[in-house]
Parts: C-alpha cells; sequence; structure tokens
C-alpha cells in the first residue's frame, strides 16, 4: 500500500489526529460553552444547563433566520450547481479558445478577500438601487461559490471521456440525449458534490450576507451580531448545532456520491 | 448528385461504391490534416487504413462518421452529399479507439442504446441484445453486469455489438485493438473478419499497423500526411509496396542507399559494392534498395552461385516466436537483418561468420524523388 | 454626507430590469421553498432595525403571536452607519428604526426618512416615564417641538467599566477618566470599540465637549488623550461579552468606555463587583457632567408601504410586561424610562434592579450629558484610526 | 486490381482549394458558437455582473473626493493623497507580514499532512478530507470564539493549569502572536486541499526511479517531490496569502487588535467613518496587491495540470 516504515506510518498517524484535534478544538469548546450554564464561559464549567438549547428551539427568530438561512442555500446551491455545470465544460471539458484565460478568471473571485468583495458589491447594489433582501443575497454568494462549485464539478468532468459523449451521438442519440442519458449520469458524483459544497458554503457564510440581506437576515448574521453584542450561550448551542447538521449533511452527501461512484467504476 | 469520376471501367467488376470521397480536405490553420483526398469504399468491403499517427486517418474517420466537416470537398453516401448531414442523423457508426463504453451502464444498457434512442420496446430491445451478444460470444449472464467488471476482450465484444445494434451501413473503427495484448489482438483481428463475413456490413478500420490491416482487409490505404499513398489488396501492398515509405511501414527491412552502376546494377554509395536489382530506368539517377530480412539466406556454401553475397559476423540474435532474427555485420558500417524460421536457427550464432544472399526478384528499388520538376 | 443612488443617468427601467433579473432568477429556485409568501401584504409583515435587544424572542414572540404577524429583525452596530443605510434606499426595507436619541431630531426627520407619530395616541403614554423623561422630552420632537419622532424606553449611563475588588468605585468617581489613563492603570483595561462613543469620552477626558466644533488645538489635546488610551490598553475589542469575560476572569480590571448595558449581564451572572462609573467632575462647558446618557429613540421609518404593525409595535413596547422584557432582553440589561409606571416597576425583583446599578442610577444620571451628534466627527474619526493602527 | 493508383489521383486539376479567409465576423461568428463559449458564458455573465462590475465601481469610487456618495463627479487623487501620506502603510505591513508569516507556517505544517493524506492514508483520504472540511461549515467568527473561549484566562487551557496542576496561566490573547495563531487556523484547510492536489501529480515511480539512482531521502524531496508538487503548494500558498491579508475577523476576535489589518481599516471606512471614497482608493491597493500576486502566479502554473492530475 505504500512505501513507509511501520515508525513513519505511525509518525503520520499522529501527526493527522493532531491536526484533527487542532480542527476540532474550538469546535469542542463550543460545545462546552454552550452547556454552560453561565453567561460567562469558564472552565472547567461550573455548572451545566441545557436551557440555550431549549431557548434555540423555542426561538421564533431563529426559527426565521434558520429558514432564511436554508433558502438562500438551497437557492445558491441549485443556481451554482446549473451554472458550474456549464462552468465546469468550459473549464475542463471543451477545447475553445479563451479556455486558458476563462480558467483564470474564474479562480479570482474564490481568491479575493470576501470582506473586500462584500463592500464592494455594496457599492454596486446601491449604484443600480438594488433593495438589500435575500435574494440580493444569493447574487452576492453566488459570486464567491459558483466559482468554487466550478472547480469542484470540474475535477469529475476532467475523469471523463468525451468519446462517451461522441459515441452516443454517433449511435444516433440527440444532443439532449446525450446531455441527459450520458453526460448528466456521468457526472453526477460531481455535480452532487458541487451541490453539497455550494449548499454549505452559503450556509456558513458572513461577510456577503452581512451588507446584502437587508431584513433577511441568515444565521451567521444572528451569531456575528450576537457576538458583538448581547452574548448569550445561545450562539455556541446553535454553533454546535450547525456542526452536527454540517456532519450529517456531509456524511449522507459521502453515502450517496460513494454508492454513485460505486455504480460507475470508472472504465479506463 | 455530379457524377462519379471516370475509373468505373476498371472497378465494373467490383460492388459499387458505398462511400465516395471527393477532393475532400481538413484544415488545421494552415495545416492540411487531410490533404484532397478522393476514395471509394465498395459496399461490403472490409477497407483498412493504415497510416502512423499523425498521418490524418482520425481526422479522416472523425469526418467519415460525422464529427468533423470537411473544409472543402463533397462525401457522398450511395450518391448522395452528406457532408452536412450530423453523426447522430448518419446511418453509419464507430467504434472508438478507447471503446467508449457507457460506464454508468450495465452490458445490455449498453448494446441496448442505441435501440433505446430509437424508441424501441424494452422487450425486443433485450432479445436482439442476447442475440447480438451470443453471435460475440459474450455469456448471457454478462448482461446485467457492469462495463467495468469486463475484460479487455470482452469489452471489445460490447462495444462492437452496441454497434452492430445499431445496425449501421457503414462500420467503422477507430484502432479498437491498439490497448490490447499481442496475443488477444490475434484472435480479435480475426474474429472481426470472421464478423466482417457474417454480417456482411462495409467495414472501414483504421489502424497504425500494417500487419493487422493485412490479417483483416480486403483492401487497405496506406496515408502518409494526410495523403493515400498506396491503395491496393493486401497482396498487391506486401508484395508490391509503391513508395518506399510503405515498404518501411511494412516492418523492419533493410535499406541500402544506391546510385546507378553499370550493366544494370545498382552501386552501395556507403561502400562502393555493387549489387544486381531490378531493372531500373535510364533516367535513375539514385534511390533506396530494400530488402525484405526473410529475403536474405545464409549460404551454407560460400561458394554457392548467388546474384549478390556479402560476407559478414552475426552480432546478435533474436527469438521471435516462430522465427528467429539476426543482426549480421558486414564490413564496419553495414547492419543487415535476416530472418529466418525457428527450424533455420544457425546452430553456433553470435560471433559467427556467415555468408549472406539475395536474389534481385526480391529487392526493390525506389528511385529518390527528384527535386525539379 | 448625503447619498443618493449613485448612477443618477440610469434609468427606472432599466434599474427595475436589473432588480428583476436578479430577483427573477434567484426566485425561481428558491420560490417553492419560501415559507410564507415573499411578497404577501404588509400587513402580515414588520422589518425592524435596532439596537441589540428589540430583536430578542421574548419582545419579538410575543408580538408575532399576538398579532400573527413575520417580523425580521436587525441589531445594528453603529448609529451612522444605519442612518446612512437609510439614506442609500432602504426605507423601502425597514419599517422600524431604533437609534440613539439625537439622530431622529437631527438627521432622519430633518431629511424625511422618518415619519411623525400621531401625537394624541402615543403622548398619553409619556405618563409612564420617570421624572427625567417627562413630557416634553427634547430628544423625541423636532426642533419646533411639534412633531413627536419617536418613542423612547432603554435608557443609560455611559462613563467607564470597572472591578470594584481592584479599584473602589469612590477613588475612580474622583479621580475621572485620569486614573484610567495614568500609568498605573497601563494594561490593564481594554477599550470597546464602539467608536463615536470612543471618541465622544476621550474629548470629554481631554477636557472638552464633544458636541460642538472643535479648533485645532483642542483636538492636538484630543490626540494626545486618544493615543495614550490606545497605547496604554490591554486590548481593543467591540465584543462587549469578551470585555466582560475579561474583568470576570481578571485579566483586566476596566474597560474605556462602559455603560451600564455592557456590564449588566454579568452583574446579574454573579459578579455584582463590576460596575459602570460615571466620574463626579466634567468639562465646565459641559455643567462638570463627564458622562454621557443616552437614550434610545424608536420611529417608524419613512417607508412607502409602511407595516400597519409598525404603530402596533410602538404602543405594544409600552406595555408593562414588554417594557420590562425590552429592559431584560437576552443580552444586556437595561433599565428603561417607563420605570416611572408603578406597573411596570413592580415587575422587578431586587437582583434585576441591582443588575442595573438601580442604587445609584439617579445619581449617575444626574452626572451625565445628553447624548448628541459630534459635529467634529470625521476629523476625530481619523485620529482615532490613525492611533489604532499605531498602536505602540 | 490495379486500378488503386487511379483512385488516388488527386484529382488535382479544376479542383482548387476554396479560399479559407473568411471574413472577421464569420470568425467571431464560429467562435462564440463554439459550445465551450457557450458553456462559460452563464457563469462569465454572473462574473461580469458580480464581480467585474463591482470592481470597476470600487476603481471609480477610488477617485471620487472623499466623504462623497456619487461617483459622476470631477475624479481626484485626493484620497490616495491621504493614504500615502497617513499611516495606512503601517496596516499595509502588518497584513503582509501576517500573510507571509501564516504561508511559512502552512507549508511547513501541511506538507507532511498532506504527504500523509496522499501517500499514507490513500485509502482513507476521502473521510479524512471530509473530516477536514466540516468546519469550513462553521462562520469563522464562531470558530475564532471558541479558540477564543479556549485560551483566554479562565478558558479551557488556562482553567485546567489552574484547576488541576495549580499552575496559573494567563491570557494568551490579544497579541500579535493570537491574531497569527488565527489565521493558521482559519486558513489550514485553504493551504492544505490544493496542496494534496500537488502532491498527488508526484508519479510514484518517479521517486522510486530517483531513490533507486542513489538520491536520498532529502534529495529525493528538494530534486522531485517539491518541484513536481509545485503548482498545487503555489496555488494554496496564493489562496492563503491572499486570504490572510485580507482577513478581519481574527485580529479582532484573538488579536484584540493589536494589530490592525487592511481590510479592518477598510471596513471602518465603509461603516464608522462613512468615507466609502478613501474605502474604496484603499480597496483599490488590496486589490491591486492581490491581483498582481494573482496574475504572476497564474503565469507559472497548469490549471489542467492541477485539477486533471495529468501530471
Amino acid at each position: 500500500m505504500n512505501d513507509f516504515s511501520h515508525r513513519a506510518t505511525w509518525a503520520y498517524g499522529s501527526a493527522m489526529a493532531a491536526l484533527i484535534l487542532f480542527m476540532y478544538l474550538p469546535m469542542i469548546t463550543m460545545a462546552l460553552a454552550s452547556f454552560s450554564r453561565s453567561k460567562y464561559f469558564s472552565f472547567p464549567v461550573p455548572k451545566y444547563s441545557d436551557k440555550w438549547y431549549l431557548e434555540v428551539f423555542q426561538s421564533l427568530s431563529i426559527r426565521d433566520f434558520f429558514w432564511t438561512s436554508t433558502v438562500v442555500a438551497i437557492a445558491v446551491a441549485c443556481l451554482s450547481t446549473v451554472l458550474a455545470f456549464f462552468g465546469a465544460l468550459a473549464f475542463a471539458r471543451y477545447d475553445w479558445k479563451g479556455r486558458r484565460l476563462f480558467q483564470k478568471i474564474i479562480l479570482l473571485p474564490i481568491l479575493f478577500p470576501q470582506a473586500v468583495l462584500g463592500l464592494a458589491l455594496l457599492l454596486w447594489f446601491t449604484a443600480l438601487g438594488i433593495t438589500p433582501s435575500w435574494q440580493a443575497t444569493v447574487f452576492a454568494h453566488l459570486v464567491w461559490i459558483a466559482p468554487i462549485a466550478t472547480l469542484v464539478i470540474a475535477i469529475q468532468v476532467y475523469s471523463f471521456d468525451p468519446a462517451v459523449e461522441e459515441a452516443a451521438y454517433d449511435l444516433g442519440a440527440s444532443r439532449w440525449q446525450v446531455m441527459r442519458e450520458i453526460t448528466l449520469p456521468l457526472l453526477a458524483p460531481g455535480i452532487f458534490s458541487g451541490f453539497t459544497f455550494a449548499f454549505l458554503l452559503s450556509w456558513a457564510n458572513f461577510p456577503l450576507s452581512m451588507l446584502s440581506s437587508g431584513a433577511d437576515s441568515t444565521i451567521p448574521e444572528w451569531v456575528s451580531a450576537k457576538l458583538q453584542s448581547g452574548y448569550t450561550p445561545q450562539v455556541p448551542a446553535v454553533g454546535t448545532l450547525t456542526i452536527l447538521a454540517a456532519a450529517v449533511v456531509m456524511a449522507f452527501g459521502y453515502q450517496i456520491s460513494a454508492f454513485m461512484k460505486r455504480r460507475q467504476v470508472k472504465a479506463g | 448528385m455530379t457524377a462519379a469520376t471516370g475509373d468505373t471501367a476498371s472497378a465494373s467488376s467490383a460492388p459499387p461504391p458505398i462511400l465516395q470521397l471527393r477532393g475532400v480536405d481538413k484544415l488545421f490553420g494552415e495545416f492540411p490534416a487531410v490533404d484532397r483526398i478522393s476514395l471509394d469504399i465498395r459496399e461490403g468491403e472490409f477497407f483498412t487504413i493504415v497510416g502512423p499517427s499523425g498521418s490524418g486517418k482520425t481526422t479522416m474517420v472523425r469526418m467519415l462518421v460525422g464529427m468533423d466537416k470537411p473544409t472543402n470537398g463533397d462525401i457522398l453516401l450511395r450518391g448522395e452529399r452528406i457532408n452536412d448531414v450530423p453523426a447522430n442523423k448518419r446511418p453509419t457508426c464507430m467504434v472508438f479507439q478507447s471503446l467508449a463504453l457507457f460506464p454508468h451502464r450495465s452490458v445490455g444498457q449498453n448494446i441496448e442504446f442505441p435501440l433505446k434512442i430509437r424508441g424501441v420496446k424494452a422487450a425486443s430491445r433485450k432479445e436482439r441484445a442476447l442475440e447480438l451478444m451470443a453471435q460475440l460470444r459474450l455469456p448471457e449472464s454478462y448482461y446485467g453486469k457492469g462495463v467495468s467488471q469486463c475484460s479487455g476482450g470482452e469489452r471489445q465484444r460490447v462495444a462492437l455489438a452496441r454497434a452492430l445494434a445499431f445496425d449501421p451501413e457503414i462500420l467503422f473503427f477507430d484502432e479498437p485493438l491498439s490497448a490490447l495484448d499481442y496475443k488477444l489482438r490475434k484472435i480479435l483481428e480475426k474474429e472481426l473478419k470472421d464478423i466482417h463475413r457474417e454480417t456482411g456490413k462495409t467495414f472501414v478500420y483504421i489502424t497504425h499497423s500494417l500487419e493487422e490491416a493485412m490479417v483483416m482487409s480486403d483492401r487497405i490505404g496506406v496515408m502518409n500526411k494526410g495523403r493515400f499513398v498506396q491503395i491496393g489488396t493486401p497482396n498487391e501492398i506486401y508484395g508490391n509496396p509503391s513508395t518506399r515509405f510503405v515498404s518501411e511501414f511494412m516492418g523492419e527491412v533493410n535499406i541500402l542507399e544506391v546510385g546507378p552502376g553499370p550493366d544494370g546494377t545498382v552501386i552501395d554509395q556507403a561502400t562502393g559494392a555493387s549489387y544486381h536489382a531490378p531493372p531500373i530506368a535510364d533516367s535513375f539517377a539514385g534511390g533506396s534498395l530494400v530488402i525484405r530480412p526473410e529475403d536474405i539466406r545464409f549460404l551454407d556454401d560460400t561458394a554457392s552461385p548467388a546474384a549478390n553475397k556479402l560476407e559478414g559476423v552475426v552480432y546478435n540474435e533474436y527469438l521471435l516466436g516462430s522465427r528467429v532474427q539476426y543482426q549480421v555485420r558486414v564490413g564496419d558500417a553495414q547492419v543487415f537483418l535476416v530472418e529466418k524460421l525457428r527450424e533455420q536457427q544457425l546452430a553456433s550464432a553470435r560471433g559467427g561468420r556467415v555468408t549472406i544472399a539475395w536474389d534481385a526478384k526480391d529487392s526493390t528499388i525506389f528511385p529518390t524523388a527528384r527535386f525539379a520538376s | 454626507m448625503t447619498r443618493r443612488n449613485l448612477l443618477q443617468s440610469f434609468s427606472q427601467s432599466r434599474r427595475a430590469f436589473l432588480r428583476d433579473t436578479v430577483s427573477i432568477s434567484a426566485g425561481i429556485a428558491a420560490a417553492s421553498m419560501m415559507p410564507r409568501g415573499a411578497w404577501a401584504a404588509r400587513e402580515k409583515e414588520m422589518n425592524i432595525y435596532c439596537w441589540e435587544g428589540y430583536n430578542s424572542d421574548k419582545v419579538l414572540d410575543p408580538f408575532r403571536k399576538e398579532f400573527d404577524c413575520t417580523v425580521k429583525a436587525q441589531g445594528l452596530i453603529s448609529d451612522p452607519e444605519a442612518v446612512n443605510q437609510l439614506r442609500a434606499g432602504d426605507t423601502k426595507v425597514w419599517d422600524i428604526i431604533n437609534l440613539n436619541n439625537a439622530w431622529g431630531r437631527r438627521q432622519l426627520y430633518p431629511e424625511n426618512l422618518i415619519k411623525p407619530l400621531d401625537k394624541a395616541k402615543f403622548e398619553p403614554l409619556w405618563e409612564m416615564m420617570i421624572p427625567e423623561f417627562k413630557w416634553p422630552y427634547k430628544w423625541s420632537t423636532s426642533d419646533d417641538g411639534n412633531e413627536l419622532l419617536g418613542m423612547i424606553q432603554r435608557y443609560g449611563p455611559s462613563g467607564m467599566l470597572v472591578n470594584t475588588e481592584k479599584v473602589s468605585a469612590a477613588t475612580l468617581e474622583d479621580e475621572g477618566y485620569d486614573l484610567m489613563l495614568s500609568d498605573a492603570f497601563k494594561g490593564k483595561y481594554a477599550v470597546l470599540m464602539y467608536d463615536d462613543w470612543v471618541i465622544m469620552h476621550v474629548v470629554i477626558a481631554a477636557g472638552f465637549s464633544p458636541f460642538r466644533e472643535l479648533t485645532d488645538d483642542e483636538i492636538g489635546k484630543y490626540e494626545t488623550v486618544m493615543r495614550k488610551l490606545i497605547n496604554n490598553a490591554a486590548f481593543l475589542s467591540d465584543d462587549m461579552n469578551a470585555i466582560a469575560l475579561g474583568m470576570i476572569n481578571g485579566s483586566i480590571e476596566g474597560s474605556f468606555p462602559g455603560s451600564v448595558y455592557s456590564v449588566s449581564a454579568a452583574r446579574y451572572d454573579g459578579n455584582p463587583n463590576l460596575r459602570c462609573i460615571i466620574p463626579n467632575k466634567g468639562p465646565e462647558e459641559m455643567g462638570g457632567k463627564a458622562g454621557v446618557c443616552w437614550m434610545e429613540l424608536t420611529s417608524l421609518v419613512n417607508n412607502p408601504q409602511l407595516s400597519p404593525r409598525a404603530e402596533d409595535f410602538l404602543e405594544y413596547c409600552f406595555r408593562p410586561e414588554t417594557a420590562k422584557n425590552v429592559s431584560f432582553a437576552e443580552g444586556t440589561y437595561n433599565p428603561v424610562g417607563q420605570m416611572g409606571d408603578p406597573k411596570v416597576m413592580a415587575l422587578y425583583n431586587t437582583e434585576e434592579l441591582d443588575a442595573f446599578q438601580y442604587d445609584t442610577l439617579s445619581a449617575d444620571m444626574a452626572k451625565c450629558a445628553d447624548f448628541d451628534i459630534i459635529p467634529s466627527y470625521t476629523k476625530l474619526h481619523e485620529i482615532f484610526s490613525a492611533a489604532v493602527r499605531e498602536k505602540a | 486490381m490495379t486500378d488503386a493508383s487511379v483512385r488516388i489521383s488527386h484529382v488535382a486539376a479544376g479542383h482548387s482549394r476554396v479560399s479559407r479567409a473568411e471574413p472577421w465576423q464569420v470568425r467571431l461568428g464560429t467562435a462564440l458558437s463554439k459550445p465551450g463559449f457557450l458553456a462559460a458564458l452563464p457563469v462569465g455573465i454572473l462574473l461580469l455582473a458580480g464581480f467585474v462590475g463591482p470592481l470597476a465601481l470600487v476603481f471609480l469610487f477610488a477617485f471620487m473626493p472623499p466623504q462623497t456618495f456619487s461617483v459622476l463627479q470631477a475624479p481626484t487623487l485626493a484620497n490616495f493623497r491621504t493614504i500615502f501620506s497617513d499611516s495606512y502603510y503601517l496596516s499595509f505591513l502588518a497584513s503582509l507580514q501576517l500573510a507571509a508569516s501564516t504561508v511559512a507556517i502552512l507549508l511547513v505544517i501541511c506538507y507532511p499532512l498532506a504527504i500523509a493524506m496522499v501517500r499514507v492514508f490513500t485509502r482513507k483520504a476521502g473521510i479524512l478530507a471530509l473530516v477536514l472540511a466540516a468546519p469550513l461549515f462553521v462562520a469563522d467568527n464562531l470558530r475564532l470564539m471558541g479558540w477564543m473561549l479556549f485560551l483566554v484566562k479562565g478558558g479551557v487551557v488556562s482553567g485546567t493549569m489552574q484547576t488541576y496542576l495549580g499552575i496559573p496561566v494567563d491570557s494568551m490573547l490579544y497579541t500579535f502572536s493570537a491574531t497569527l495563531f488565527g489565521l493558521v487556523y482559519i486558513n489550514l484547510p485553504m493551504m492544505l486541499f490544493p496542496m494534496i492536489l500537488g502532491v498527488s501529480m508526484v508519479p510514484a515511480q518517479m521517486r522510486e526511479a530517483a531513490f533507486d539512482l542513489g538520491a536520498s531521502r532529502w534529495q529525493v524531496m528538494k530534486e522531485v517531490d517539491i518541484p513536481l508538487a509545485m503548482p498545487g503548494i503555489m496555488i494554496g500558498a496564493l489562496i492563503t496569502f491572499i486570504l490572510a491579508a485580507g482577513a478581519i475577523t481574527e485580529a479582532k476576535v484573538l488579536g484584540g487588535t493589536a494589530v490592525v489589518m487592511i481590510a479592518q481599516d477598510i471596513q471602518k471606512e465603509f461603516t464608522f467613518a462613512q468615507n466609502w471614497p478613501k474605502g474604496s482608493a484603499l480597496s483599490m491597493l488590496m486589490i491591486v496587491l492581490a491581483g498582481s500576486l494573482a496574475l504572476a502566479m497564474f503565469k507559472r502554473v497548469d490549471l489542467d495540470a492541477i485539477f486533471g492530475r495529468k501530471g
């Protein structure tokens, strides 16, 4: 399987474990804080309580924010998947004159500091007279997320033999039939992970939502406002629930895409 | 449609052409990948296009199936111009080099694909698929199997079955066997020829291996730099290569650069030795003398008479299955390849002194193209 | 600082087209998922832009249920920014705006961004107010006193925060801002980065009133004080929870500036040793007052399609139990003007009153000048930013 | 059957090649109807309307008089003059220094981890990647708050030390290093994932060949591993550098504004200072910096090779 000695494997293994711990330490702290009865965290936690979770579940505001976030994330995921599907074909599948340039341009929004992009979009929306709303947020998210989804799908497109499309076409299928019968099913795992990524990134985004959403606040906006003034352990409670939900979504997504890949082990 | 060109007299005995190319070329920028080709392919024949990579054969077949359009010229199918008919509307189909099997579909679904596109009912689709699988010696149990689980040869057969399910008037093959190992390739070459007989369809096959072409084809067209350099039956090509390119392309040959000598002989420009060669024109100024390795003999008795006789040392010996090849060094500069059947293997090979010989009729002269005119 | 639509040459139709393109493309995908009709009549929805507190569940959830109405609320972090958003056209979005007292009278009303209230309907509610805010309260009316611009509720004194176990309240009150700015206090306090409030208190600490134009000489003094404040701070943060946490765990002893709201939750949570202190002596031109009193004014936005629920909400906030809930919102606890009403007062217990230092509240308020607009803000803010950037 | 030669005669006479010089309109038309172009169109339009447009507006605003809100005024260099005469270079330097340190630290941390992902845990790489990516879906400020509570005095670290070991530990927050720590944490996946793509571009055979030819482990790393993984490493470094240089939250939450980063200056101009032109001018400088870095990097990287793994 690999050319590493036991000792090296062990070393790499502990480095990996340390990394995972490092990534999750703040999440663990967050969970602790969310069960702390006191608003002001101290460790060891003097008194545990689940009241913040109860408050979260009872809160109509959080329910609204949750819906807004979800609606925005679904809209962003759907739209960016469609855009990214074609974008990925242009990125990786077709040979055309502007391809190299296109590949670079599409990377730029990903590389761009989001705080600055958010402010630029604020100017832009104001200039066009677009009222801040969840629709504007969807648009703002798309600018950043559609390119990411494009990359995710493009990676799948690279492993795809264009001759398969030609063969179907040659066997009498129309362009539309080729798309439906061959291209879409073959790219499905990539499209699916693009969708999942887009959904989750949109869900977690704050810098682009902040200035564009108007009255339609999302969960990260609520979190940020609460952190700045009016902190309660509801905030880490929501954070903990978010990571759990993300874990469920990702595990589910992983199962689905693994299933899809199993059905079509690449015919090389 | 415009009438075909005037070579009808010689073709009268042959079946009518099904596919005709009239001055077809394909330019990529200024570069002609296919250069003004005219060609007739006859109904029911197994026609093979052979050429090295970059010779334009793939570009050509892509135009023939409709994936690309020619820059100039016409492609006629039974006399109808089909330049602008897209691939999915043409009654032809192709087996791809990569086979292009649909990885997300089972063997059965792959074979049924063209029927499904045509709206054939599921039951009769399956019936036809199983029929084809039987014909191609694919076990019935493979029907539901994923194509990725099939071996190379099996996948080859699935691709062929899928193409046959389409029931094309012409079946194109773009080097479909190139990825297979030698032995399997040999088996499939013969199978393909059998299927050609059974179905009676027109096959157009592309390969870079003249050897493969020889086994299967009724006729072979050798391509180089976007043009056909020779078209003919395997025998014609083998026995009478029209240019040095063709003979070189057939495999390893001995080539000597020669100039005109006295009494119809030619003179080796490297060593100054003179050889007997087939008759040459008076205008012959120089060219290549080509001798196949299997046409060179070892003389047991150095005194035996022979048109061309040389002394040399066996430098190395290569076993090629049923045959043996020897590298014989003559003098300092010259190396000859000699090929013998296994039973004629030399007793003491490496380092042994030998006399090699060949007859004038077994060699071919290709005059160098002159620069002017 | 007026801000209009930037590309004024843009035709209305094209702008509408662009807007529609965005909303349609986004809408198609999401329309089916909308929890409630996005384009429903405005009887059933209301949008609030406010300081933290009004957007809490305690306040909004009962209102949602009673009026069967969607309420969207967003907390704000800066008065001037909120004002500018309204100027940029967000009056179409919001129904209620809640800002510190001076903004309504000085800017929102003159610029036609808020709607005056029905006096006959709302003036009687003033009966509930504590003596300091009895009718006619200056900041709730227009300059000429004719129009009622909004309703007031939460208020508080702003000065410094301190851990009284480390520094006695009396000492800090006597020595004032100078004590926190002395070298002995270096590294022992945090700066709460609500920019305009930092600037205000530094001007006062420098000995002037922030509510008039400052001379260059005065600005020079301000800069000296500001740089010292920033350089000596343990850290700068706009997270008042982090500052309170620092005071609880002992890594800092005080905060500059600080108001009751930034310490009340910690007091209620078992840390009565944290306190907001207003110095006893301030600049003479401020009548010797050293603190600033803020008072939130809740107004109706001049929204072309104002939700009829907005007025209901203003009334709703004056119900005793709502007033208590606003006062005891999730994150911060503040006194409210309605505590002048015994029905409201009866809802508080001792711990709750102690959370916002009710014992000294009147005395502290007496040491505070009313919050107002800072005329030299631009210049002062530049100095402040530079000081932060150049923090040693 | 010697008719072959007749057939292959190139029908030369009377059939001359049609001229290929098509008018430019036609050529443009064909270029625009290429499927690649058509497929690129939707995202292209999105980026035009949502990226190029806004940035162009920022550019325009950067030349408007300070404290104004319209782009229809006479352009001026006033904003840039103010910026250059003021101490903004400090924020730029701080941001660049932090970004460079972040990249340096992450290069060292992520390289062995990328190797582990690609070569050691080959089979579990998918799940590992998922586990490492999951935190990305919790907003940055929340995760940083988690660290704040972890490191603050009385938090997890100091609480543990104090309660169980009796060692008093002060707050580890509100310094340059705390900011750097936050940047390293937040940007780690941005470095790790491109690096994994890069490392997986190194063919195992090439490494084996190098070992076989007598190279030491170190030499193999220097001569084979790193040069071949370079495109991925460079993309990772680029993303990390630009994102770190444009960060705000880390410096605020963990750094206690001990360092002012340039994005914070920009944000302040847009919010508390209400000075859009100056904010835009600062943004322009940021954009120029990020843009030129990106362009320089793009020149040396083949994206097909990275994402298609066609090393």
